[in-house]
């Protein structure tokens, strides 16, 4: 058993205005990974990479163990994918959908198809059309759940969906994550689902990870010191992440809090970062492309 | 200064009940926050608001008027960005000023293009080939443009990035600065509320769940998690909501005091966040 | 990848049903005022009717980016084209050949084969082949809407160089060109005898839908989703 | 590498102490159990009674804390509220939010209950680590000698 | 109400280079007949006046328009002075076509001129009646069904109009039905005299849209956005 589910090593790959140049990124085997960043990053980009979507200029991508060009079908077939914009034919059914489907995956079982689209509250018969982009959502999920996979990949799987069915999503993956064979990749713009439920956190940006990190490390190591302008002098700047300037003082981002505390002394706020701060602090103001 | 928003017992039904019994109000200068899950009636309550649809019951006063006779008027002071941001995409973003710029008396050229280079919109991209983010931050100048006294937002952060979150919340803080102009925009992201937003609307299943100052919520409220003895707590008046956890179950309660007897013992006493508030709020054991 | 002419066959059942019964209106061509018309015209309709079938289904899964889904489920990006060649024949030639047994059924229709029967197989057979030889790597290159504006581009381009022609007065140039071809087919023909020919075609048709196969393999290979 | 030199621009360039009319300065932690409207009074009384904010200056209105700070207005007004029923603030119709005229004795007085809060702190946290009285005032002792 | 009207001519305005070649292009047919050129001229119109009508749906904004400041009798206003001046250019393109088309191939046609012709005043007048009718009659619907089931219900009651019109014509000329319309016109201006009949066929028109508006304020008025 791989103790990686996913390595990708030296990847390269270019669009107009966009360029990811030699990307390593681990995705441990049963644990949760969360893939976090601003719009044009590139999540959508390494997903599609991984299931072979697009094509890459350089670098591998092993998944259990296997190169995904050379072992192509055998590695699709144990991931189950949710991409942010589900395109399946608009006048299919969840019941069609499962009949096509299901002979692809050794593990599918119907039953189980079932059951999620019951627990989903998904119309079987309804046309793809015709359902609200949540429940067009929904579907993906059931499908993705469906095969027993070993691998999810999801990109944006809770996108439009309302807090309470994300809080039950999440506790159905967390029920799947029991057997530690399964992992889950899964990236989100809300980032307080992961901060509960992801085991590590990869933020990319500009086409480059700027860091793999277990979520722990980012909830207790990291902090954020707020202060007057006069603290970052007193902060080493290796143990700086980010800066930003307010009207009432600066906001640093730090990997090593106690040790922030101990040089700044007890008089300065050192909050714990929530991911949105994490991200908010280590970009550079708005630089948008159009998203990858 | 009297609210620019007054909802009274509305009451809106097609097939499902869309609202039930809603009563709300916005003072001048303050933003509210409207959340709730899909079909909760958040967009129910803005196409009211806009005049679109007409109340089965109850009474909506927008300064003061029913947007369904003078909607006009009304609407003539409103800046709206709808969850469709843009239409007309096929124009360029000053073209699209310049249609959007003919129907408002006390358009403002000089400040729409202010904006513009503020969000960094340029000028002759058309509005299709920008991204969600951009064209959400377009249809915020176009509200603006025309010094508005009440924006109206649908779901504006659904689908953006944080960073691209906090800035916009940040612009809507900057907005109701000047003391006059108030926001209300409707998300399903509760982070959206900790920081800006004055008042929070819960909407849940079309009824207010929980309707007031956000503070209260932040500063007052109080979650115990504890074992299965909390269940007695479920009689307590000053409990709001009770939901089973692994352990045994986590209770809320709208005063930290009346929560301290609660917590001897394993039981935690915390800070709630909105999310937790949310979720114990309308939780079924609750009912 | 039988799985994915299966998947394409229960997703596009309802686009099947409504082009293929267009087929089934071939024995209306009989209504035609005068005398019976030639068998190969009634092949031809057929074949044109169910050589829509696959290209309808292709133009679906273009129309809903639908292939990116299809390309993630465990199959090789070969498999998807290979199924898109052997569907394209198993579903449009199994329908024609359906349709075609269902006519003769009815005496006036079977009748229609007394004279020409083998060169109107022929003909359907060539069309079906042509069609799925070139729509094929086109879409997959150009996507539907490529296809499209290249037969748009086509006919406009026939429309310039006819002008053209009719201006320069070179149109009886190109009729001779086009009569030597056609002579020279009839030649051969001759030579080698229907049997002959018709070898000749179906190794002709075979192996550009090959050589078509292979091509729309090394497009599909490197084109990003 | 892209981290280090955002914060070594920020400190050359020095924009940020560059010298300002005496601002108040209110710095929050959303990970405190206090109140923000709390955190902001808490921070506003000790500038004021520290000297920090000179009798008479004009604060930041209401609306542009808010907007400062990132909070609710509300959060604003309940703190400025608060601070006003302690007379240490006084709000003038239209111009504005000014610090209050302290009377020296009751300045005195407000000081004394701040060091007494803190020493009362002291002690709690001394308690909850086993130091013994003699430990904790030996320790005062060192850091009062040590100003 | 002048800002909708702007609106509609700014949101055409970058397909004008596209729609007008090809309304010169498809005209051509019209050289055939009179017929033909009266109702092709009618489907030119038909395409200015029906995409005016649907321009909101096009582009999914009738949620945005109706959120600016305008009250729903305006944008229905808006809406009529934009199908009508649509109508009026169908019929000023109409017309320059036929003359076109008459000045280019004067002897072989030889289409009937004076009263009655296809460029008589009657002739002008029933164009314009039929070209504005049909989206008088479609935009009620549309407002107060919306988009999909007001063209449903509108195709129902054009079917049922046309039926009508060609029983009622039909025993005067089965081939050519709008020239028949416009003898009976001339026929009926004839009788009365220019000076009566022409104000009341204009009251008739007037007559017709105001009915249509006020049918479209009333069912737009209380129709759910």
């Amino acid at each position: 058993m791989e103790d990686n589910v996913l390595e990708i090593r030296g990847v390269h790959k270019s669009y107009p205005g966009f360029t990811m140049r030699d990307v390593d990124l681990v995705v441990p085997t049963g644990h949760v990974t969360g893939l976090i960043g601003p719009n044009g990053a590139g999540k959508t980009t390494l997903v599609k990479l991984v299931m072979n979507l697009i094509t890459r200029e350089a670098g591998e991508i092993d998944v259990f163990g296997l190169d995904n060009l050379l072992h192509e079908a055998e590695v699709k077939a144990r991931i189950g994918f949710v991409y942010d914009e589900p395109n399946f034919p608009h006048d299919v059914n969840a019941r069609d959908l499962g009949r096509a489907i299901g002979p692809f995956y050794r593990g599918w079982s119907g039953e189980r198809y079932r059951r999620l689209l019951g627990e989903f509250g998904i119309p079987v018969r309804k046309r793809f059309k015709a359902l609200s982009k949540g429940m067009q959502m929904k579907l993906a999920l059931a499908i993705a759940l469906a095969h027993d996979a070993d691998l999810l990949l999801m990109d944006e799987p809770t996108a439009g969906l309302d807090l309470e069915f994300r809080r039950d999503l999440l506790e159905h993956l967390a029920a799947i994550l029991e057997d530690e064979r399964k992992s889950v990749l899964f990236s989100t713009h809300v980032t307080s689902d992961l901060e509960r439920f992801a085991d590590f956190i990869t933020l990319i940006r500009d086409g480059e990870i700027v860091f793999s990190l277990p979520t722990s490390d980012l909830r207790d190591a990291w902090g954020v010191v707020k202060g007057a302008a006069d603290v970052l002098a007193r902060l080493d700047a290796p143990d700086v992440r980010g800066v930003r300037t307010g009207p009432h003082g600066v906001e640093a981002l730090v990997a090593n809090a106690s040790l922030a505390r101990t040089k700044c002394g007890p008089g300065v706020v050192i909050d714990r970062p929530s991911l949105d701060d994490v991200l908010v602090l280590m970009t550079r103001g708005d630089s948008y492309v159009e998203s990858h | 200064m009297d609210d620019l928003l007054v909802v009274e017992r509305i009451r809106k039904a097609w097939d499902v009940v869309a609202l039930e019994d809603v009563s709300l109000r916005l003072p001048p200068g303050h933003i509210m926050g409207i959340a709730g899950p899909n079909g909760s009636g958040k967009t129910t309550l803005i196409r009211l608001i806009l005049g679109h649809i007409r109340p089965d019951g109850g009474a909506i006063r927008v300064f003061g008027d029913d947007p369904g006779l003078s909607g006009r008027a009304i609407r003539s002071r409103i800046g709206f960005v709808l969850d469709r941001p843009i239409s007309y995409e096929h124009l360029s973003v000053t073209r699209l000023g310049r249609l959007v710029a003919d129907f408002y008396a006390d358009w403002d050229e000089v400040e729409f293009q202010r904006l513009l280079d503020e969000f960094e919109l340029p000028g002759r991209r058309r509005a299709s080939a920008l991204s969600r983010g951009m064209r959400v931050k377009l249809g915020l100048a176009l509200a603006l443009a025309h010094n508005a006294e009440l924006l109206v937002l649908d779901e504006p952060t659904t689908g953006l990035d944080p960073v691209f979150r906090r800035e916009l919340l940040a612009r809507l803080s900057a907005i109701i600065a000047d003391g006059r102009t108030s926001v209300l925009f409707s998300t399903q992201i509760l982070t959206d509320l900790d920081r800006v937003a004055d008042f929070a609307v819960f909407l849940r299943g079309g009824r207010v769940v929980f309707s007031g100052p956000k503070d209260d919520l932040l500063d007052r409220w109080a979650i115990v998690r504890g074992g299965p003895e909390l269940a007695a707590a479920a009689g307590a008046d000053a409990v709001r909501g009770i939901r089973r956890s692994r352990m045994g179950f986590d209770v809320l309660f709208d005063d930290m005091d009346a929560a301290k007897p609660y917590c001897d013992g394993p039981a935690v006493l915390e800070r709630p966040t909105l999310d937790d508030v949310f979720l114990l709020l309308g939780s079924k054991e609750s009912q | 990848m039988w799985n994915l002419i299966r998947k394409d066959l229960i997703l596009g059942r309802w686009t099947l049903i409504v082009n293929g019964s267009m087929a089934l209106l071939a024995p209306f061509i009989l209504l035609i005022p005068d005398e019976p018309p030639p068998v190969i015209l009634y092949v031809l309709y057929v074949g044109l009717m169910c050589t829509m079938l696959p290209v309808s289904l292709i133009a679906k899964e273009d129309k809903f980016s639908a292939t990116a889904f299809t390309c993630s489920l465990p199959v090789t990006r070969d498999d998807i084209v290979t199924s898109r060649y052997l569907g394209g024949w198993f579903i449009a030639g199994g329908w024609m050949a359906a349709v075609l047994a269902l006519g003769l059924l009815a005496p006036a229709v079977r009748d229609l084969w007394s004279n020409g029967a083998g060169g109107a197989l022929l003909g359907g057979l060539t069309m079906l082949g042509l069609t799925i030889a070139i729509v094929i790597p086109f879409t997959i290159r150009f996507g539907m809407n490529g296809l499209l504006f290249g037969l748009v581009g086509l006919q406009v381009l026939g429309m310039v160089l006819f002008i053209g022609a009719l201006a320069t007065g070179g149109l009886d140039g190109i009729e001779r060109a086009v009569k030597s071809v056609i002579d020279a087919v009839g030649s051969y023909h001759e030579r080698v005898g229907p049997a002959g020919f018709a070898v000749t075609v179906i190794f002709g048709v075979a192996l550009l839908n090959w050589v078509s196969w292979k091509a729309s393999r090394r497009i599909f290979r490197t084109r990003d989703l | 590498m892209y981290i280090y030199d955002i914060y070594s621009m920020s400190t050359m360039t020095g924009d940020l102490d560059t010298p300002e009319t005496p601002r108040m300065r209110v710095i929050l932690s959303n990970s405190s159990s206090e109140p923000i409207y709390e955190q902001i009074a808490r921070q506003i009384r000790a500038q004021i009674i520290g000297g920090e904010l000179e009798e008479g200056s004009l604060l930041s209105s209401i609306r542009s804390l808010a907007r400062d700070l990132q909070v609710s207005v509300i959060t604003t007004k309940r703190a400025y509220e608060e601070l006003e029923r302690e007379g240490l603030i006084d709000t003038v119709g239209g111009k504005g939010t000014f610090v209050a005229a302290q009377n020296p004795q009751f300045l005195r007085e407000k000081r004394m209950s701040l060091v007494e809060e803190k020493l009362a702190d002291a002690v709690s946290e001394a308690r909850l680590v086993g130091l013994s009285l003699d430990d904790l005032s030996e320790m005062l002792r060192l850091l009062a000698e040590e100003e | 109400m002048k800002a909708l009207i702007r609106k509609d001519l700014r949101l055409l305005a970058p397909y004008w280079w596209l729609i007008l070649p090809g309304h010169v292009l498809f005209s051509a047919n019209g050289v055939i007949s009179p017929e033909f050129l009266f109702w092709i001229g009618v489907a030119l119109a038909a395409s200015f006046t029906v995409g005016l009508a649907v321009i909101d749906w096009r582009f999914d904004a009738d949620r945005f328009v109706a959120a600016l400041p305008v009250d729903r009798p305006a944008q229905v206003r808006a809406r009529y002075v934009g199908a009508i001046g649509a109508a009026v250019l169908g019929t000023a393109l109409y017309v320059a076509y036929g003359s076109v088309i008459v000045a280019a191939f004067p002897a072989r046609l030889g289409w009937r001129t004076g009263a009655g012709a296809w460029n008589s005043p009657e002739g002008i007048a029933v164009f314009f009646l039929v070209a504005a009718a049909l989206v008088l009659i479609l935009l009620p619907l549309l407002f107060r069904l919306g988009l999909v089931r007001g063209i449903w219900s509108f195709g129902f009651v054009a079917l049922a109009v046309m039926a009508v019109a060609i029983s009622r014509v039909s025993n005067a000329g089965a081939e050519a039905p709008s020239q028949a319309l416009v003898e009976e016109l001339a026929v009926f201006v004839d009788d009365r005299g220019a000076a009566v009949a022409w104000p009341l066929v204009l009251a008739s028109l007037m007559g017709l849209i105001w009915l249509s508006a006020r049918l479209s304020i009333a069912g737009f008025r209380s129709r759910e956005l």
